[in-house]
């Protein structure tokens, strides 16, 4: 079994709790996380509502193995539609919150309605109650959480909190769980405020007991953390540089988005790599890297904690940011820099902790920020727009600035905090913004990687990575080297990819195992804890019928053809460097065939026959 | 000839010492594969992983076959991921 | 020769497998709230420690058991508690020094490291090393000097926790 | 040697175990004059409420432990002792010589000035035969009257609860635990209590107890309450009586050195009749604990045998509570100390309580409610002086973090 088999359902326009058996029929068809929430949302709201409305609702969901001993099975997503893009939303966190969620005896949290006045969900086991949050409402996620475990004494709580940018109604701000783990994309931490709600604190100690065969369980379990203990990426590769690796090898690779992607390859790529965060600094001596950290139940490992150098001119007298803390992912540090122009690693690092701290997605936050600095180089904005500051590519004062501001939704910030697509639109510019359905490209450009540029085209929730990760294939050769630069192939690459993450995401584990897992190996994990013969067949279908579920809901919310598109900059302006020189994204080539992969017709809507062979009524 | 070969992740340990960060420029005989590059500084070979020859993946046959040119650039890690 | 938990936080990276399998182990459910052996985290200094009973020799919890419920493994040198005869009255919760015996409210009973019978689950499911299980003698001396750093003023002859008893700790 | 331990509670019964350990060859008696093997009064609210038999309470399970170790347990009172020539004298008229003496003789309860205390149906709960006349009354429905809500009354106060009587606890003071708790924690107690169907009345003195109904209870607030049982818990006195004219000092319980040894040269005392050692102040005074009895016990078999080369740096006073669910403790100064800084949390909605008490940067005491997990640790930072540093601080950011800030202390954190 391993689901509660209990969602807890909180309607904050009555101010009620009150727990409901979970839908078992549509376990067996979505799993959980982010298929069986997004179910749930598909099922209970008009996709034309206004995200930050009271008509939409924002879910909390873990998977059947949250809270178990698979490894990584910690992990927790948060559906909604997003703000920045009006499409459905699903951001995944790990951390510790959604194992609690799930010891505490709930799969899910349904929020619905809004609170008239701001409130926090306090969860203990099998009690719930909504609690003013008179005291937090205004504070950032770290001042909010001190003060939330002050009042509730127990050093165990775990917290998922949004920051003053999501009340300020920043379009892109995060959930943010244990300081510095973030449900990131689109803007779900935007609705969570939209709704008055600051905080998630839960404390769970019933555990997770109900485990199919407990047996076969521990044994599928400890079979895949042997995979990932002796495959060389998960093994070693990822605990040692994390994420941060990539930097250097995209940028060689000529795929590093670079100053609003005008350029492809970023000079200061190897001054913010993880090879950089390893460097004892001239200063005091220390690398910025202090070690790698793991959510719950992760064997991998690959979180950095990181520290500033305390005489960094981000932090000079300001102790608060003197100590540990998540340090730079490969997508932030991509975003804060090369989309920026900035390789100041400390100001990277400094920006990357007040996005924590103030519940902002250091994607499109960086992002945005590289296209008001190209709106700046064009004359579009002016210093009269941005309260004095010339925003200029590369500098890393702007930055530090520009996140303070944001995160405290001021002056600029505001604009800023509009995200790129409404930025550029207000500027008169909408083709500087690099997005999809409004949300913000990472760290791979997809004129060097073809099939990304599919992949962000056709992303359910707007440009991700984390949707369809060919970055794998392309440029990594997991499982299998394809060629970055050709687009034969891609369409179904790209399926395959969305597919099996979907799977993935539904389950309770964390993408990064795919890197050493395939289905075949997660199939007897899910089968050993949960009723109803989990096979991978079976799996790969329930990713299908997610993702064929996701596009169905963009669909009635407005969404066409047109909008599975890439910016004309990527289409028509060429890669200026690298082995990708002279090359655009050939989308046009590759769509075509996606849709046909994909049961879709020609407009991209699913036909009667895919929507009846995975069982969508 | 002068070709730059760039060492990264736990490789930047086989680099010479007057490499700077993770790069360092070499002078090697005309005809040098990137193999014998490999060997050359005793990079363990089941470390190396990937290979991009100025930015485009090399594949493990082509390691010791691809004759390099000068100003070649061949970067190399050990298994890597993000994302 | 007996065995004891040797414990490096220097290794630890919070995943708490160690709590998972502990509490799989002794009550069949995947509960870190009801584990024996325990990580904290140190945000600000970016560290983990995992902690658990050191099975010291002073024994305090079985000394201050009213009712002889605290006995000796004589394979392992664990202190164990006997659930059959533990009637929950706490005492052993406040006497233990080093905070590692805790009182289960929904079984009444109290609940400390009984080292698995000499099989411990959370070594088995450390996948860093930062838990293993060694043998005792090669744990004392890092304990010694982890103590002497923190000796309190008062002099070698009084009744206190004194070196053998405290956590050991090595560098990898 | 010959050694002889004056009662069978816990401190003798660990000295006794201790001076076969430094002491293979010596005589042992154990000498107590209740009619049960060694047991232990902290077990007796589990044996009212049946989830122990009388066994349960035994301290040592093993009805041939104390032979098998060559201790002779004698049941008998001691009348006096003749430390001129280092002598007991019996009630059953005999009279042993020691080498060593330890009196271990406990405490009794004191009997409140009430009147009406001496009709039936009013008890004690202190020894296993109070708890047995105690049983027979405590039937679902009947009405039971707790006087004093000190520790002892507290701990009985669960079984009685959970026995399903109509229960009605009165204290003199405004508040539950008053020598354990203050008055804000002590408060959240009575709460809780009431909240559970408890009639509490603080700061309420019984007047009288008639013969009605079959008891009746007079308060001075002008109330009254019919009770089929009375029980009162207003305190323990060490039991002395018998040392008068032995010599033995005794000033408010057996005056002892830092070596447990009475003014009387080879004459030790420990346990609830000792004037100990309070580690926190450093003077000397009766901690009438389980835990401090134990440390007594093991002590002074120590110094019977080996002579003074183990002082006593003193047992730090702690206590540890549940009432009706709600698990409090407490430990060494947590009333605090002049000069020091303390931190207190306070979630009455919740009932958690916490209150640490510092001195320069160390924690002297501390008390809390709600607090289950490594609350040991408190006991082992007041215990070693533990200096906290920059944790201080955290500590009084976040007093609940006591566990971290003893790890952040004693171990090499990297």
């Amino acid at each position: 079994m391993a689901w509660a088999k209990k969602i807890l359902r909180v309607n904050l326009s009555e101010g009620s709790v009150k727990s409901e058996p979970l839908n078992m029929e549509w376990a067996q068809q979505y799993l959980g996380q982010r298929g069986l929430a997004s179910k749930y949302l598909v099922e209970e709201i008009d996709p034309k509502c206004d995200p930050l409305g009271p008509d939409n609702k924002l879910i909390f969901t873990t998977g059947p193995l949250t809270g178990t001993m698979a490894s990584t099975g910690g992990r927790y997503s948060v559906v909604t539609k997003g703000p920045l893009t009006g499409a459905i939303a699903c951001s995944n966190s790990g951390g510790y919150l959604g194992a609690e969620l799930k010891m505490a005896g709930w799969d899910m949290i349904i929020f619905e309605g809004r609170s008239p006045e701001p409130v926090y969900l306090y969860i203990s086991n099998d009690k719930a109650e909504l609690m003013s949050a008179d005291g937090i409402w205004g504070k950032s996620v770290w001042a909010a959480d001190k003060i939330i475990r002050a009042k509730h004494q127990d050093p165990q709580i775990r917290i998922a909190c949004v920051g003053r940018s999501a009340e300020a109604g920043c379009f892109y701000s995060a959930i943010i769980n244990d300081l510095h783990r973030a449900a990131g994309r689109s803007g779900v931490g935007t609705v969570m405020a939209s709704k008055n709600v600051k905080a998630v604190v839960c404390r769970g100690t019933q555990g997770v007991g109900n485990i199919k065969d407990p047996m076969a369980f521990m044994k599928a379990t400890e079979e895949g953390k042997k995979v990932l203990r002796e495959n060389a990426v998960t093994g070693a590769g990822l605990p040692q540089f994390g994420t941060q690796v990539l930097m250097n090898v995209i940028n060689e690779t000529g795929a590093l988005p670079t100053r609003n992607m005008q350029e492809v390859q970023f000079k200061g790529a190897s001054k913010i790599s993880g090879e950089a965060m390893h460097e004892p600094r001239k200063s005091d001596g220390k690398p910025n890297l202090t070690t790698n950290a793991a959510c719950f139940g992760c064997t991998i490992a690959c979180g950095r904690i990181s520290t500033i150098d305390k005489t960094h001119f981000s932090v000079e007298n300001k102790p608060q940011y003197w100590g540990n803390s998540g340090g730079l992912e490969y997508e932030a540090a991509w975003a804060l820099g090369a989309a920026t122009g900035v390789d100041d690693l400390d100001a990277l690092t400094y920006a990357n902790f007040v996005c924590n701290e103030d519940g902002l997605d250091p994607i499109t936050f960086g992002a945005t920020v590289g296209a008001a600095m190209e709106l700046y180089e064009k004359g579009a904005i002016t210093k009269q727009d941005t309260g004095g500051i010339k925003f200029k590519f590369g500098k890393a004062e702007v930055l530090t600035k520009a996140v303070e501001l944001v995160a405290a939704g001021e002056g600029f910030g505001k604009d800023l905090g509009l995200g790129s697509k409404r930025l550029c639109e207000k500027y008169g510019h909408p083709e500087l913004s690099m997005s999809v359905k409004g949300q913000e490209f990472p760290a791979y450009d997809p004129r060097g990687i073809q099939g990304m540029g599919l992949a962000y085209a056709t992303s359910n929730r707007g440009a991700c990575h984390l949707r369809g990760y060919t970055v794998a294939s392309e440029v990594l050769g997991i499982p299998e080297k394809t060629d970055p630069l050709v687009t034969e192939g891609k369409a179904g690459l790209v399926k395959a990819f969305q597919d099996a993450t979907a799977a993935f995401d539904s389950a309770g584990i964390c993408l990064f195992t795919s890197f050493a897992w395939s289905l075949d190996d997660v199939a007897p994990q899910i089968d050993a804890a949960c009723e109803g013969g989990w096979s991978t067949e079976k799996l790969l279908e329930l990713g299908e019928r997610v993702w064929n579920m996701e596009k169905e809901f963009n669909l009635e919310a407005g969404f066409t053809k047109a909008d599975d598109n890439l910016p004309p900059r990527l289409i028509s302006e060429a890669a200026g460097s690298g082995p990708a020189e002279g090359k655009v994204n050939e989308l046009d080539k590759m769509l075509p065939e996606y849709y046909a992969a994909r049961g879709w017709d020609e407009q991209g809507v699913p036909t009667a026959d895919t929507r009846q062979r995975l069982g969508l009524s | 000839m002068k070709i730059t070969l760039k060492l990264f992740a736990t490789l930047g340990v086989y680099l010479p010492t007057h490499a700077t960060g993770n790069v360092v420029e070499l002078d090697v005989p005309e005809g040098t594969t990137p193999d014998e590059v490999i060997d050359r500084l005793d990079v363990p070979g089941d470390l190396v992983h990937l290979v991009l020859l100025n930015g485009v993946y090399l594949d493990k046959n082509q390691r010791s076959s691809r004759v390099l040119k000068p100003g070649d650039a061949v970067a190399i890690w050990p298994p890597v991921a993000g994302g | 020769m007996l065995r004891a938990l040797s414990l490096e936080p220097e290794r630890c990276t919070g995943c708490l497998q160690c709590e998972m399998a502990c509490s799989f182990e002794n009550d069949g459910v995947f509960n870190p709230a009801k584990s024996r052996i325990k990580v904290f985290a140190f945000h600000e200094e970016g560290r983990f420690a995992p902690y658990t009973c050191t099975q010291c020799d002073e024994a305090w919890c079985m000394k201050a058991c009213p009712v002889d419920a605290i006995v000796i493994n004589a394979e392992t040198g664990s202190k164990d508690v006997l659930d059959s005869v533990c009637v929950g009255c706490k005492v052993c919760t406040i006497a233990c020094p080093f905070g590692t015996i805790n009182y289960n409210s929904s079984t009444g009973k109290v609940i400390k490291c009984d080292l698995c019978g000499g099989d411990p689950h959370c070594a088995k499911a450390c996948p860093t090393g930062a838990i293993t299980y060694v043998d005792a003698d090669s744990t004392g001396m890092e304990r010694m000097r982890a103590w002497a750093q923190n000796r309190p003023e008062a002099g070698p002859n009084y009744i206190t926790p004194v070196e053998k008893d405290i956590q050991t700790y090595q560098r990898p | 040697m010959d050694h002889i331990v004056i009662g069978a509670g816990p401190a003798g019964v660990v000295a006794v175990e201790q001076l076969r350990k430094h002491d293979p060859n010596g005589g042992i008696v154990l000498i107590g004059d209740e009619p049960e093997p060694p047991y232990s009064r902290m077990a007796i609210p589990y044996y009212l409420v049946k989830r122990i038999d009388e066994a349960g309470t035994h301290l040592r399970k093993d009805p041939g432990h104390y032979g098998a170790l060559g201790i002779e347990v004698l049941r008998d009172r001691v009348s006096s002792i003749d430390t001129a020539n280092q002598e007991i004298m019996l009630d059953a008229g005999s009279s042993r010589r020691y080498d060593r003496l330890l009196i271990a003789a406990g405490a009794s309860p004191i009997t409140p000035p009430i009147s009406g205390v001496d009709l039936p149906g009013v008890y004690n709960c202190w020894t296993l035969e109070d708890a047995r006349s105690i049983i027979k009354l405590m039937e679902p429905g009947n009405s039971v009257v707790l006087v004093g809500a000190g520790f002892i009354g507290c701990i009985i106060l669960e079984a009685l609860a959970a026995s399903g009587v109509k229960l009605t606890v009165v204290e003199t003071e405004n508040r539950m635990v008053p020598r354990m708790m203050n008055d804000v924690s002590g408060g959240m107690i009575k709460d809780w209590c009431s909240n559970k169907g408890v009639n509490v009345l603080t700061s309420t003195r019984v007047n009288a107890i008639e013969a009605a109904h079959p008891l009746l209870v007079r308060f001075d607030n002008g109330e009254e309450v019919a009770a089929d049982l009375v029980i009162t818990a207003t305190g323990v006195a060490p039991n002395t009586a018998f040392l008068e004219g032995s010599g033995i000092d005794v000033d408010a319980g057996i005056v002892v050195n830092e070596f447990l040894e009475t003014s009387v040269p080879n004459v030790y005392a420990a346990g609830d009749c000792a004037r100990g050692k309070d580690f926190s102040t450093g003077g000397y005074s009766v901690q009438a604990i389980q835990p401090t009895a134990v440390e007594h016990g093991m002590l002074t078999a120590r110094n019977m045998v080996h002579g003074h080369s183990q002082g006593n740096r003193g047992q730090v006073n702690m206590n540890v509570l549940d009432t009706l669910g709600l698990i409090s403790s407490s430990f060494g100064m947590w009333m605090g100390v002049d000069g020091g800084d303390s931190v207190e949390r306070i979630d009455r909605d919740r009932f958690r309580y916490v209150n640490l008490q510092f001195e320069d940067d160390r924690i002297v005491g501390a008390s809390a409610l709600g607090m289950t997990d490594h609350v040991g640790v408190l006991r082992g930072m007041i215990q070693s002086k533990t200096r906290l540093g920059d944790w201080k601080e955290k500590l009084q950011d976040d007093p609940t973090r006591v566990m971290e800030a003893y790890l952040a202390n004693t171990q090499v954190l990297g």
